[in-house]
């Protein structure tokens, strides 16, 4: 029940809030504010009563017949590595709330449902363990986001949106394809019709159609990842969302990428992803490589930290298919303090697009000197982004490559050479949209005390990640130890 | 005794002299005398069809073509008179108003 | 005592973020006070911790103060945790010192800048990293000081950040020194995977357990720690950045770029000698690497017009004789060679300071000239440095310490003549290019005016510096006996050359080098010209003036290509496959709807055609 | 053959919806009123939809060789009248504004109707003819009832050529079945067909032009030519009852035919409408894709949508009659939804079918708007909606087949598909600085269309209590 209300209380404030518009924005906006925050209370207390038991087995399910006819339950279930995803959902969704305050004023209420409801998508994808449900789920996130783009967005809008949709729409229905051969072939094993989650685990099949099977989950979820060569509605997706918009798409869209691949891809199909792993691995280093590379081109500055995902989900990738501990807990650690420290350079962008209201570098410079804290705080995130130690994503990129190293050397140092590129970009960024001369005379507000808070809390939590990542790394232990014992060969 | 296969090869010519008609002609009223041309084609395929198995059943189902035919084209001449007092013609060309 | 080990880290840390976050509100005789107290509280404190830790040796001549597990993923997990022995201990004393001497001279030197309280910040952060990295018990807690101190290296070079030129030479120290990071990440990644721990302790024994000397793993190893170590002390072949890391500020040049972050490489080596022990091969390439490099920037430094680059190319010429020291086994003296340059060559930064302040930030020594009497306390604060730097024999730290060095060369197993030789030419190229400095900013005819006399907070530490300067040199033997508590003496072989000998050369070396300085820039200055303006001496003094082309070099081989790649791809190539079957799709749709004609006739020939089809195929196939 | 009471009585509401057409015929002769032709026709429609009970414990009866009352046959007649009532209510509103009489009109729709209805319920060729006649003859008059206005006269023309040019195929391909099994009602052709004595050479060209009778009905690619034209010309409410009466019915049919025939495995045929299908998966998917008329990108998008039906169809296992009910259902509610919009938006003088006249319309009409948003995104088959089940069952059906090629195809052109659709969606979303709209809309139609939302979202999220009913009646199909 209580993970219902995980999914329910975003959605109903969303309701709520978009009624609230109609007589005051300010309340739908403390609707929202508060949904996340209970949310996020909820999720809290979850992981810390259950810290001490660790995270072996699932637990707080909600279980509730839905289709009986095809075995289709509303089964959710959270383990340590859904409720940690589950909190960075409720995080970023408190910061999203909280970063639209005053950049989003037309049609407030119905902005609103659509980001409460993007969230409880998100929810209901980390929470699903029957996988019609987690289909349900993941298609129901796109239509919200769709028109979070399409609607608040920036010049180039529909285009983006039109292209975000599609891209993970078609690559959806391949999932969908593949959970039903899966579905079929269960059943023709077993004689019963179930979509959930454990009684799939195992089924047996040919090792040509298991690879099939899998290549339908992986492609889905290499679109949301992005994989390279299925990256490119990212960037125009991130560039031209709305500030909340980017840090929801970077912050946990992406993730629910990673997430897939880790609960279905390696689980349900270990030997198919055994075999594919060598070249999963490989496509994970052209991403890190070829985002940082185009990240170091670009001029925009949204353009340019949306690339920087490409780069990072890239070390993601590698950490998954490496398929060991270290590469798994840093796959994690990575995807966790990726959505913090992206969403906040996403946040950041934003706030100064609200200023100067142009997002190419070109037209900034010296911004330093005019708002300081704002340009601190770039610098602090550019870091984390570069892969400075003492930062959460330090933690994640060196345990994956540490796990990585075990299996390929060569993909290895390949990836140490991205973190190399990731100095390259991040460094660009700083210094030419914050330093330099103030050739275009900027003067503008520093960041105000809700930007502040926004930020702090997000500085606090990656110097937290960075020097104390034990909790999380505890937290996803147990899961992590599962997952390695899968791969075949062990 | 009919000969079945001619008869079903005649009727056969038959439907396909119809449907030359029915493409070639672009007057409407000669359109729709091509199409009678076909139903009846079918009708007397369905006789033909009836008199192989010596059944009565094919020549009912002609009557019933017959009667279709003509709650057919009392709805086309209808409209056939409409066609004409709009456009001043029965060539079925002009009717591409919409198109793409 | 020792158990405030963790403050000396700590306390710079914390006033670090305090300056950080509430430093532009502060006034800046507070931020001056919280700054250079911050590294006092620390460098008191370690006084004290060394004379603790001389007095009552830890058990096994080490302490260890974990704090907690930094990560913990099955058997990987390193501790924050610090280690202190012989060598960190002299480390640690010595950066904090100097960075407290450092720090009350910017306290002058920086007065009235705008980012006042930002410099201290980096600062205070950098002795941070700094004191982390020394302190590091475990590989991972001294890559994350490494690369802090790298961080704040970029940060104070890029300092004064609306002069694009100043951010490009900091993003080129950061990057060019995160080229050598890279393999080091990935030769801490060959440790874990084969010694299965990254404690710098363990690792060492398990490593001379595990591998035979000579071992390919141990090989690869200790090669990809020297490339870290290579990037970070600015030694070939990725010295380029030092030199235009004087574009900092200068108590940054001095702090950073001279005394305490470029040796960072040293200690990594120092600290993890026992696997430069097992591969032979690895330590000969760390002396070669330090010969070529003390004589290529020596040539550099001969022919530099900025003050400071002269100064940061000798650094990179002395960090080459650490190295040097590395490579024949020496290592103690390596360590020794940091210690006396720390002082000297933070002193001749400091001196260095005071000139280019007095004269309004006037970097050419050929705009110089005549300042001994204008200046007398920097002149004589400068020259003390440099005859601690060139090595005047007897009477300077400098001189013993490369004394030590070249003698070890000479009677060391890993040792050879022709080692020796190059150090004894490093010496002859160290006298000429530090005395053509002397003879022509302090000699001569003044060029521009002094408009800026220096205050007690600048020439305070100046003075303390010069003192170190001069009797640090009469440490040797204490050191070196305390060194080996830490580290493996010399493995005496070799040529076996006697100390006088060696003592002699040396001292004539440095003569000779004198003589020509003294000779070519002071009382013949038409000489020095002519042979910078001969046909060969004009393509050498270019070739050594653009640092033997190394920049050009890589500009051509690196930046270029990866900049152009990225310029031209800026549309990403990627997508114009996406973009290619949506105009398909839309080039599909007009040619299908050429097919909706509107025609009545042309329709029902489709269905006609169509039936005919699938009349055609059910009955042919 | 004698017919009993109790055939009377399982044919009830067939002989209902056949004596409300002459209520409202006379009704209209002694009082032209177009509110009580409208009402007498929901009440008679209402009260088949009511004798659908009373029939219903007689069930399975074949009454007359002609007609087969069964639950199937059930099913689809509850589905038609119950469409039958939303496009009279639809129609009501929309010509309200139209000058002239409209009773005829609802005398069309009955017979139509009654046409339909006898369509799914047939067992026989002459049934299967007759139906399809009373059907396609009262939509040519339904197509072009406002005949002085050039675009239906032009629907009109176009269909009634057509359809009868595709009635004659039709009426071929059955005599030469009936020449190879001398019979026409389908149960024997089953047991024929299982005898190896059969003259294929007539059996399979005359199944072929079967199919193409069918095709042309549904729309099937390379039988679609005329769709977008006839949805355009059509007043609005029609275009809706052809995409969804006419069309569901003839594939309710198609079904029984050949499910009960089993003609459809005859290997060629297969490949026959394996072709068919992907013709028109990709035909209307990338028809639409840049079309800028609303009604027409309907069209098209219904050519597809038969295509992804095919699919199921050719899956012929367990799942796929459940996977056709329920996507029918989804697709009448929804398709209802779509066109709902269009009529309540258009106005006396012409229909509100260009997507510039839905720009900014989410501003203005915010309710309007997201209904239209829920029904494209239910064609575009997106959870939460009808049309999100019924596609996953339509590939879960072809999953169960292992049809990977077919499945595939229909995944992939379906997202081309959902380009067009949001199009749409774009245009309604985007800003505009027009005000909220004040004239209230049409009260029947908007009352239909919150229905039909309310069952689209309903039908999206609980679905099980549809199929449970889908699956008590459809095993008498095979």
């Amino acid at each position: 029940m209580m993970l219902a209300c995980l999914i329910l209380i975003p959605l109903a404030a969303g309701v709520l809030a978009w009624a609230a518009a109609r007589w005051s924005v300010t309340a739908a906006r403390w609707i929202a504010l508060l949904a996340m925050l209970a949310d996020f209370t909820l999720a809290l207390s979850l992981w810390i009563s259950h810290y001490h038991a660790g995270f072996a087995t699932w637990y707080a399910e909600t279980d509730w017949a839905w289709i009986p006819q095809l075995g289709i339950r509303f089964h959710l279930a959270v383990d340590g590595l859904s409720l940690l995803l589950l909190m960075l959902t409720f995080f970023l969704g408190t910061i999203s709330v909280l970063v639209s305050w005053r950049e989003i004023t037309e049609a407030a209420g119905f902005f609103h449902l659509n980001l409460l409801w993007i969230l409880a998508g998100i929810a209901g994808v980390f929470l699903a363990v029957n996988l019609f449900l987690f289909y349900f789920a993941w298609e129901l996130m796109l239509v919200p986001m769709y028109f979070l783009i399409a609607v608040w967005g920036h010049e180039n809008r529909t285009y983006a949106a039109v292209k975000f949709f599609i891209f993970t729409q078609l690559s959806g229905l391949l999932m969908l394809v593949a959970i039903l051969a899966l579905f079929f072939l269960h059943h023709h094993a077993t004689g019963v019709y179930s979509f959930e989650y454990q009684d799939l685990l195992g089924t047996a099949m040919s090792p040509g159609t298991e690879m099939w099977i899998m290549l339908g989950f992986f492609v889905a979820f290499a679109v949301k990842l992005p994989v390279v060569v299925l990256h490119t509605w990212l960037p125009d997706a991130h560039t031209e969302a709305p500030t909340a918009g980017s840090v929801i798409l970077a912050g946990l869209l992406l993730k629910t990428g990673a997430y897939g691949m880790l609960r279905f891809v390696l689980p349900l199909f270990p030997h198919a992803a055994s075999v594919f792993a060598p070249i999963a691995m490989a496509l994970g280093v052209a991403g890190i490589l070829y985002g940082a590379l185009l990240a170091f081109g670009q001029t925009d500055l949204k353009r340019l930290v949306a690339y920087t995902s490409v780069s990072h989900l890239g070390f993601v990738l590698l950490g998954i298919f490496a398929w060991n501990s270290l590469a798994l807990q840093g796959a994690v650690m990575t995807m966790i303090c990726h959505g913090i420290s992206t969403g906040a350079l996403f946040v950041l962008v934003g706030a100064l697009h609200e200023r100067i209201h142009t997002r190419e570098m070109d037209h900034m410079g010296g911004i330093w000197s005019t708002a300081p804290r704002l340009s601190g705080a770039a610098l602090f995130f550019a870091l984390a982004s570069l892969g400075l130690p003492g930062l959460g994503d330090f933690v994640g990129e060196f345990l994956v490559l540490l796990g990585a190293y075990q299996k390929s050397i060569v993909l290895t140092s390949l990836a140490a050479i991205g973190i190399l590129f990731a100095t390259f970009y991040a460094l660009r960024l700083v210094q030419r949209a914050f330093q330099g001369p103030n050739t275009r005379d900027w003067h503008i507000p520093d960041l105000v005390p809700r930007e502040g808070l926004v930020i702090g809390l997000m500085i606090a939590a990656l110097l937290w990640l960075g020097l104390y990542p034990r909790p999380i790394l505890d937290t996803f232990q147990q899961a992590a130890a599962r997952l390695e014992q899968l791969a075949p060969g062990k | 005794m009919l000969p079945i296969r001619e008869s079903f090869i005649l009727a056969g010519i038959l439907f396909t002299l119809g449907v030359i008609g029915v493409l070639a002609r672009r007057n409407l009223v000669f359109i729709l005398m091509s199409i009678e041309v076909m139903l009846n084609a079918a009708g007397l395929a369905f006789v033909v069809a009836g008199a192989q198995w010596r059944q009565p059943d094919g020549q009912v189902v002609f009557l019933f073509i017959l009667a279709m035919a003509a709650a057919e084209l009392s709805v086309g001449l209808a409209l056939v008179l409409e066609l004409y007092r709009q456009y001043k013609t029965l060539d079925t060309d002009v009717l591409s108003r919409m198109r793409g | 005592m020792l158990d405030l080990l963790w403050l000396v880290p700590a306390i710079p840390f914390a006033s670090a973020f305090v300056l950080a976050v509430f430093g532009p509100r502060m006034r800046s005789k507070a931020v001056a006070v919280l700054g250079a107290g911050a590294i006092a509280v620390p460098a008191v404190l370690m006084l004290l911790i060394a004379a603790a830790f001389v007095s009552a040796p830890p058990a096994g001549g080490a302490y260890t103060q974990v704090l907690w597990t930094w990560i913990g993923v099955g058997s990987f997990r390193p501790a924050i945790a610090f280690y202190l022995d012989a060598l960190s201990l002299v480390m640690v004393v010595v950066v904090t010192f100097v960075s407290f001497l450092i720090h009350v001279y910017s306290t002058e030197f920086m007065r009235g800048d705008e980012g006042y309280s930002r410099f201290f910040a980096y600062m205070n952060l950098f002795v941070a990293s700094m004191v982390t990295l020394l302190l590091a018990d475990n590989l991972l807690l001294l890559y994350l000081g490494w690369e802090g101190v790298g961080l704040c290296s970029y940060l104070l070079i890029g300092f004064w950040y609306q002069d694009p030129v100043n951010g490009l030479a900091g993003r080129k120290a950061f990057i060019v020194t995160r080229v050598g990071d890279t393999a080091m990440a990935v030769g801490l990644f060959l440790l874990f995977h084969s010694l299965g721990t990254l404690r710098i302790q363990d690792l060492l024994h398990t490593a001379s357990d595990q591998w035979q000397i000579g071992s390919p793993y141990a090989v690869a190893a200790a090669a990809l720690l020297l490339g870290g170590a290579v990037g970070k002390s600015a030694q070939l072949p990725l010295q380029t950045w030092l030199p235009d890391a004087m574009a900092g500020p200068t108590p940054t040049s001095a702090l950073i770029h001279a005394a305490t972050m470029v040796t960072a490489g040293v200690y990594l080596i120092a600290r993890t000698h026992g696997l430069y022990e097992l591969a032979p091969q690895v330590q000969l390439a760390v002396a070669v690497t330090g010969a070529a490099t003390l004589l290529m920037a020596g040539c550099s430094a001969l022919t530099q017009n900025d003050i400071k680059r002269v100064l940061a190319y000798s650094t990179i010429s002395q960090i080459g004789y650490m190295f040097f020291a590395l490579g024949v086994g020496a290592w103690g003296a390596a360590i020794f060679h940091f210690m006396t340059h720390a002082f000297f060559k933070a002193l001749l930064f400091l001196a260095a300071g005071v000139v280019i302040e007095a004269l309004h930030h006037e970097h050419n020594i050929f705009r110089m000239g005549g300042l001994r009497k204008e200046l007398p306390a920097a002149f004589w604060t400068f020259l003390i440095g440099g005859c601690a730097l060139a090595g005047l024999p007897l009477i300077t730290a400098g001189y013993y310490s490369k004394d030590l060095i070249l003698w070890s060369a000479a009677n060391s197993t890993a040792g050879t003549a022709g080692l020796w030789v190059a150090g004894i030419a490093g010496v002859v190229l160290t006298s000429l290019y530090t005395f053509r400095l002397i003879f022509v900013v302090f000699f001569g005819q003044p060029a521009t005016p002094v408009s800026h006399r220096p205050g007690p907070a600048m020439m305070i530490p100046a003075f303390v510096l010069a003192f170190l300067s001069i009797t640090a040199g009469f440490a040797t033997t204490p050191f070196a006996a305390f060194m080996a508590k830490a580290l493996p003496e010399l493995h005496e072989g070799g040529m076996g050359m006697s100390e006088v000998i060696n003592s002699t050369v040396a001292g004539l070396a440095f003569l000779a080098g004198l003589l020509v300085a003294w000779y070519a820039y002071l009382s013949n200055p038409a000489l020095g010209r002519a042979a910078a303006t001969s046909r060969v001496g004009r393509v050498l003094h270019r070739f050594w003036f653009s640092d033997w082309g190394m920049d050009w070099f890589y500009d051509r081989l690196f930046v270029w290509p990866v900049v152009w790649s990225a310029k031209a791809n800026k549309a990403d190539i990627v997508d114009s496959i996406y973009t290619g079957l949506t105009r398909l799709a839309a080039l599909c749709h007009r040619y299908f709807s050429l097919t909706e004609t509107g025609r009545l006739r042309w329709y029902a020939a489709w269905i006609a055609g169509g039936s005919a089809f699938a009349v055609a195929i059910a009955m042919f196939l | 053959m004698n017919v009993t009471g109790s055939d009377f009585t399982a044919l009830l509401p067939l002989i209902i919806l056949a004596v409300t057409a002459i209520v409202v015929m006379v009704g209209a002769a002694i009082r032209r009123s177009h509110a009580l032709s409208a009402s007498l026709t929901l009440i008679g429609l209402a009260i088949s939809i009511g004798s659908l009970w009373i029939a219903a414990p007689l069930l399975p009866r074949q009454v007359t060789p002609l007609l087969m009352m069964d639950h199937y046959a059930v099913f689809y007649i509850g589905l038609i009248a119950a469409s039958s009532i939303i496009t009279v209510l639809l129609a009501y509103g929309y010509f309200e504004k139209y000058e002239g009489s409209h009773d005829e009109l609802y005398i069309l729709i009955l017979v139509a109707t009654l046409g339909s209805a006898v369509l799914v319920a047939s067992s026989h060729f002459v049934s299967l003819f007759l139906g399809l006649e009373l059907l396609s003859v009262s939509l040519y008059a339904m197509i072009a009832y406002p005949r002085r206005r050039p675009l239906p006269l032009e629907a009109g023309i176009k269909y009634l050529v057509l359809a009868a040019v595709s009635a004659a195929f039709l009426l071929f391909g059955m005599a030469l079945v009936y020449g190879a099994f001398g019979t026409m009602e389908f149960g024997e052709i089953a047991a024929r067909l299982a005898r190896p004595d059969f003259n294929l050479w007539l059996v399979l060209p005359g199944t072929a032009l079967i199919i193409t009778g069918f095709g042309f009905k549904l729309a099937l690619a390379p039988f679609h030519l005329w769709t977008p034209d006839v949805y355009e010309g059509a007043p609005a409410p029609v275009s809706a009852y052809i995409a969804t009466v006419s069309k569901g019915a003839m594939f309710a049919l198609l079904l029984r035919y050949f499910y009960q025939t089993g003609s459809h495995e005859l290997e060629p045929l297969h490949l026959v409408f394996s072709i068919i299908a992907i013709a028109s998966m990709f035909g209307g998917n990338i028809l639409a894709l840049l079309q800028n008329n609303v009604k027409r990108i309907l069209a098209y998008s219904s050519i597809a949508h038969l295509g992804y039906l095919l699919v199921a169809f050719q899956a012929s296992g367990d799942l796929a009659p459940t996977a056709v009910a329920f996507y029918l259902v989804a697709y009448f509610v929804t398709t209802f939804g779509a066109f709902g919009v269009v009529t309540v938006l258009s106005d006396g003088t012409r229909d509100a079918d260009l997507i510039e006249d839905y720009r900014g319309l989410f501003w203005r009409r915010p309710a309007i708007a997201a209904i239209f948003t829920a029904m494209l995104f239910s064609l575009a088959g997106i959870p939460v909606t009808a049309g999100f089940i019924g596609k996953f069952y339509v590939v879960a059906a072809g999953a169960s087949a292992a049809m990977w090629s077919l499945v595939v195809i229909l995944v992939v052109t379906s997202a081309i598909g959902l380009f067009y659709y949001l199009r749409i969606v774009v245009a309604l979303y985007s800003q505009s600085t027009q005000t909220p709209a004040t004239t209230s809309l049409a009260r029947p139609g908007v009352v239909s269309l919150i229905f039909l939302s309310a069952a689209l979202i309903y039908l999206g999220l609980f679905p099980s209590p549809l199929l449970a009913l889908i699956h008590r009646l459809m095993p008498g199909l095979i």
